[in-house]
């Protein structure tokens, strides 16, 4: 479904040079859920947005259904990490949630019965009418889940989609994502900075060393489909795996230097 | 006005700078020739001439003292002075040559036209260069005298260098134009339905030089000798028509070959009083003015 | 190489059309020249020391009453968009002052500067001042909350605020600004000169037109334009340099 | 804000300074200014008449008409413009050569294309308003958020739904503001086209004042032309608080 | 130090009225370290700002050094949530952390350091000339941790300051911002999503309620001063204090529905 196959990404301009991805390969198949975990500023975000076609790469070649990819892919949906910034302002939050779905023929009933499903989903269910910037950050978060949910996409990236909920809302929010993946069987690429979310949602845990960025590991998460946060969390299958990704990126990062420097 | 230079008469003899405020046209190509052949330098009289494009600039200028003197039409001085206004004529102008057909301006129409006279002018637009001033009044004043209605001529205002095109684009149906224009239209094959200038009056004043009160009351002398060196350069260049068709390419853009065609104003001494009289009339007739100004203020 | 002649492609078109219109019966040649007509015209102009003074004359009054303009809309618009009393107290006069024509004022003018370039100059800076004004109160308006909320936790001072807050936001409107007032200080220059008569091209216009001088009088107007294009290309780049940072030229740099 | 203190601060200014011209013109002589008490005297005079059908209302009706053509045409145009970097490129020495163009030029020419009539005049007020929305819009849809222009391309927003969710609303504090600078340019370009080939309206009325010297009618005229700039204003922000309600609410 | 009284907080406009805050008492002595926790929307943000005096309180007192509170106290700083917009993007990264520095009384190469040193301590030592929109989101976030650590307040306003950061580099933060605290006795408002990391860093942890907002309860953590990563998380008192904090939002929590209503 997904392939990404040595893939480069080099942004130039305004005297500075990063090589934010080196070399990337990695695979995710049709319903396939996989998480992307990988220290701060290692190209994530780049990454997504390169298998979006958002971006285009310097080197190497994305494949979205087997063909290449140049512009965004028609039924994908992406949640940005700058979540605040990719809510329109002009537009309420039932408009924000609903306008993708102005492409999608659906009766204006129906359509409305979307957009309200997916913000009750998220706990929006009395926010409606607000406008984007009249809500707290967890809030537009939820904003910007909700538009994913109600678009059902056959493919969702997400990029640190539950960064600004609470504990408990984003214990909720996991489920709900697993759920519409399973009812759906959306192709999901999911990164964030959680290790134990990684794990627990994923079907496979794809680890992002540090820049020059190349996979680390990749991790199978041999648990069985229906989780839920009390059991699969105490579950000893998932410590283990959870330990493993630790030991991973621990291992990766340790040559460097963060916070040894100063104070 | 506050801001205005002190007036200080200036002595006999004494060499003085005047500025004079102009419009760049034919008719005052004396003033240029008089400061040519030094008729006002052998007065003392630094002259420089500015030009502007009317009278929104010049009457301003003049009673402010940044120009000594001024150009401008009867008409616009009588409003002037109805207002107000202390505006003096001190010499004349520019004059009509009295000749029907054969003037310095006329109404014109397209070549095939069936307006034939000023009569059938009622009911047809006709192009103006400024409306409520002279052009219109003296249109009027022709269609008046050729029996058609003046009050059922729709005049539309237009600056003199668009009128031969709108002539021909069928835009208006009949211009008062002066020359260079004049000639222009009627090379392209236009009709002179009236001589405007020549008809109200014989001998129509159409222009003079003016000043303001505070100069005259300040300054016999300068304005005395301004008047005397006009005397000349209007004698001498009525005289020389030639010398007006070479001086008039040097200070506008009209060229040689035209220049040399033109129908050429009259430039009397005097202001001819009666004219001025038949203007203000006009003025009056046609609601310009409530009521005319005491001519013995305006007239030099 | 494609890039560099793009910006001439569209004046080349221009000026095919001006060429071509004439021959189109659209309007008679005698009152819209062709191009090549205006072009030779413009030839002899160049000849003329008269010319030469005249656009010099032109460009100083021009540069004068913008670069006033621009200077007072700019501090006067930050001051009074960052005072929102201050602002709120002047709006209306502000919307009464700005519709007033500039020729209304031409006696006034007169009457105060004469008919030398200071008249003509108090109606550049009058005409352009506005465009920048309002500009600049926009751009005031722009700033990002959380950018104020957080100069102002940290305690930047009002004038730390302007210079590094404010300022920043407001320069691409200013720019546009700039932009807006300089073709409206030139036309105003020009206008100026051609009613009033202050030297300049204005008034090489008005001689031409009086003396029925089309071809020439299209070739001062096709200056006056040119100097319009001349003036964008320079702001242009001024932009690009101190806007690196924005949105809007991000990509084109990174490309 | 309450009601009390907004008309304090609409009318406080504009009293003040009218006090002033009313005090210091009390006694003037000069006879281009003329006492503020006479200008309103020959403002009730001149402008409570007929001449508010003959003259003010076709102004203001081809004032309509130039204004909304130029709205059109700038923000159609301007969009275009700022969505293609090559076609800016392209047309912008054109334009800003044609920007440059006086009125007073530009209006012979057009009156060899368009006639002397309303149309004419219309395209006058057009030739000037256009210019501060194409600006603006250009620019306001160059600066648009790239983060927001991502969104729309993710989720397949294109075409018609493109440019009015994301292009126009994302640019419309900038055409506003276009479209606030070109209120007050279109008045003054209303007063411009009736310097020429006219025979009727406002701007034809102020400039004849002027010619005729009638010089306190002259600045009622003047001051009319003020008056309608605020009055339009006040339309204009009526307007904008509806379309921009989210963009003040957030500051 | 920092007094909150009866604070209420209701937004309203453009047709929308919320009661953010409904009546909030708390208090914080100088030098103390306070996390606060609560549900996505419950009105921490609005809390902070009003704290810092960019928001008037509906009603109630808060009191800074005993002076009631009406603009931003002086030697306060705020690490804002939306990140990427307190940053400015005019100025480079470098310029971003030296610019609320332009007041203290510095010499150019101490201000020069102090940037140097926080940005090293973020593990930003090599984007010291980039802009803030050529930075991840983790990046950009570390900035402004930056900015506010270069600033050497008195009082330190952080607001889900590491939201956007990799576990490891949140630990290595985490550890920083204790150092800098207990070097520079900072009075600390903290607010986070993260149970965990509110118990491991604070010395007293504000919890509440959602909305209308009050403390739903307020605990004292009594570990050690000196604190890490391993250890400290390993203490059974930890595990203790954490579980307390669970079960409180837990329990508060229950009667909503989030989630349960669709899909
Ligand atoms: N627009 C850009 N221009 C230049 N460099 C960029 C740009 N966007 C990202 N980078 C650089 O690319 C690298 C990877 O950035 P990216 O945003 O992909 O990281 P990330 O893995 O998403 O990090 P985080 O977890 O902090 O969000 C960083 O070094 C960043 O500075
Ligand atoms: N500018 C605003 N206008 C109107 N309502 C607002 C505004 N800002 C916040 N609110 C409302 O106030 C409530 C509290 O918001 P706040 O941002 O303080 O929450 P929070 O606790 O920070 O949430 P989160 O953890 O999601 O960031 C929310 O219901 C929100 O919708
Ligand atoms: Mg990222
Ligand atoms: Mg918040």
């Amino acid at each position: 479904m997904l392939d990404v196959k040595h893939l480069r990404k080099v942004y130039s301009g305004h005297g500075r040079t990063v090589e934010a991805i080196g070399d990337l390969t990695f695979h995710v198949a049709a319903g396939e859920f996989v998480t992307v975990v990988g220290p701060s500023g290692c190209g994530k975000t780049t990454l997504l947005r390169c298998i979006a076609g958002l971006l285009p790469a310097t080197a190497g070649e994305i494949r979205v259904d087997g063909r290449p990819v140049s512009g965004p892919p028609p039924g994908l949906a992406v949640v940005f990490q700058e979540y605040g910034r990719s809510l329109f302002p002009w537009l309420r939050v039932a408009d924000n949630v609903a306008l993708p779905l102005r492409r999608r023929k659906l009766s204006t009933v129906e359509r409305r019965k979307r957009v309200h499903d997916a913000l009750a989903a998220v706990g929006l269910h009395d926010s409606l009418e607000a406008f984007p910037w009249q809500l707290s950050g967890g809030m537009q978060q939820r904003v910007a889940i909700a538009r994913a949910v109600a678009y059902e996409p056959r493919v969702l990236l997400m990029d640190e989609p539950f960064a600004a909920v609470d504990a408990q809302t984003r214990a909720d929010l996991e489920d709900l994502v697993r759920d519409v993946w399973r009812q759906l069987r959306i192709t999901m690429v999911f990164v964030t900075h959680d290790i134990d979310e990684a794990v627990y949602l994923g079907q496979r845990v794809v680890m992002l060393s540090r820049s020059p960025t190349h996979v680390l590991d990749e991790l199978t998460v041999d648990l069985p489909d229906e989780r839920d946060q009390l059991g699969t969390r105490s579950d000893p299958g998932f410590s283990k795996l959870r330990a493993r990704v630790y030991s991973q990126i621990r291992a990766a990062k340790a040559p460097v230097d963060l916070g040894k420097t100063a104070s | 006005g506050n801001s205005a230079p002190p007036q200080t008469p200036t002595a006999p003899g004494q060499t003085v700078d005047i500025k004079v405020g102009v419009i760049a046209i034919v008719d005052v190509a004396p003033i240029y020739l008089g400061k040519e052949k030094g008729f006002f330098s052998s007065r003392g009289l630094n002259l420089t001439l500015s030009t502007s494009q009317g009278g929104a600039a010049i009457v301003p200028a003049v009673m402010q003292n940044q120009y000594q003197f001024g150009f401008s039409n009867v008409t616009s001085l009588l409003l002037a002075r109805s207002r107000g206004i202390g505006v003096k004529m001190v010499s004349n102008g520019v004059a009509s040559t009295g000749v029907v057909g054969k003037d310095f301006g006329g109404v014109v129409v397209k070549g095939d036209s069936p307006i034939r006279t000023a009569a059938d002018l009622a009911g047809k637009s006709v192009a103006v260069n400024t409306l409520k001033n002279i052009g219109d009044t003296t249109t009027r004043a022709s269609v008046r005298k050729a029996g058609g209605n003046p009050d059922a001529v729709k005049f539309t205002e237009l600056a003199f260098p668009d009128m031969p095109a709108a002539l021909q684009g069928g835009r208006v149906d009949a211009a008062f134009v002066v020359e260079p224009f004049l000639t222009a239209t009627l090379d392209q094959g236009a009709r002179l339905v009236s001589s405007n200038y020549a008809e109200p009056a014989p001998d129509l004043t159409v222009a003079t030089y003016f000043t303001s009160d505070q100069t005259i009351a300040a300054n016999k002398d300068l304005v005395s000798r301004f008047q005397e060196a006009m005397k000349e350069s209007l004698r001498y260049a009525d005289t020389h028509p030639d010398e007006v068709r070479r001086i008039i390419t040097t200070y506008t853009s009209i060229k040689a070959d035209v220049a040399a065609r033109l129908t050429l104003p009259r430039w009397p001494t005097e202001v001819n009083r009666a004219s001025v009289q038949t203007l203000a009339d006009l003025a009056v007739g046609d609601k310009l003015l409530d009521k005319a100004p005491d001519l013995g203020t305006l007239l030099p | 190489m494609i890039r560099r002649l793009l910006p001439l492609s569209g004046l080349l078109a221009f000026a095919l059309l001006l060429e071509v219109v004439p021959y189109t019966g659209v309007v008679s040649a005698v009152y819209l020249p062709p191009l090549h007509r205006i072009a030779g015209a413009l030839g002899q102009e160049f000849g003329r020391d008269a010319f030469w003074t005249a656009l010099l004359d032109t460009l100083r009054t021009w540069l004068t009453g913008l670069a006033i303009a621009v200077g007072a809309g700019v501090v006067v618009g930050v001051v009074v968009g960052s005072v929102p009393l201050l602002r709120a107290a002047t709006a209306s006069t502000v919307e009464f002052l700005r519709p007033i024509p500039s020729v209304a004022l031409i006696p006034l003018a007169v009457l105060l500067y004469g008919t030398g370039r200071t008249a003509t100059l108090l109606l550049v800076v009058y005409a352009s001042f506005w465009q920048v004004l309002v500009q600049v109160l926009q751009g005031v308006t722009d700033v990002d909350p959380v950018a104020r909320d957080t100069a102002r936790s940290y305690g930047l001072g009002r004038l730390a605020r302007i210079r590094w807050l404010v300022w920043p936001t407001t320069l691409p409107y200013a720019v546009t600004g700039v932009r807006l007032a300089a073709a409206v200080a030139l036309i105003l220059t020009v206008t100026g000169e051609l009613v009033i008569g202050t030297p300049g091209l204005g008034k090489e216009i008005a001689l031409a037109q009086s003396g029925g001088a089309v071809a020439q009088m299209y070739a001062l107007i096709v200056v006056t334009g040119l100097v319009g294009v001349v003036a964008n290309v320079v702001t242009r780049d001024a932009e690009k340099r101190v806007l690196a940072w924005h949105p809007a030229f991000r990509k084109e740099a990174a490309a | 804000m309450t009601i009390l203190r907004r008309t304090a601060l609409v009318f406080g200014l504009p009293s003040v300074l009218f006090a002033a011209w009313w005090v210091f013109s009390a006694g003037s002589v000069d006879f281009y200014r003329p006492p503020l008490s006479s200008i309103l005297a020959a403002f009730a005079e001149t402008w409570f008449g007929s001449r508010i059908r003959d003259d003010v209302l076709p102004s203001l009706l081809r004032l309509a008409a130039g204004y909304s053509l130029a709205l059109v045409l700038g923000i159609g145009l301007g969009v275009l413009i700022g969505l293609s970097p090559r076609l800016r490129i392209a047309v912008e020495p054109v334009l800003e050569f044609l920007r440059a163009i006086p009125p007073p030029v530009l209006v012979p020419i057009l009156i060899l294309f368009a006639g002397i009539g309303d149309l004419m005049k219309v395209l006058v007020v057009v030739s000037g308003c256009v210019w501060p929305i194409l600006l603006n819009t250009v620019e306001g849809v160059r600066a648009i958020d790239p983060v927001l222009a991502d969104t729309c391309k993710a989720y397949g927003i294109r075409g018609a739904d493109r440019l009015r969710h994301l292009v126009l609303r994302s640019a419309s504090p900038q055409i506003v503001t276009g479209a606030r600078q070109a209120l007050s340019v279109g008045i003054i370009l209303m007063v411009i086209s009736e310097m020429f080939a006219a025979s009727s309206g406002l701007g034809f009325t102020v400039v004849q004042f002027q010619r005729g010297f009638q010089i306190p009618e002259m600045w009622s005229g003047v001051l009319l032309l003020g008056l309608l700039g605020v009055l339009l204003s006040g339309l204009f922000r009526l307007v904008e608080r509806r379309v921009l309600a989210w963009y003040h609410g957030q500051r």
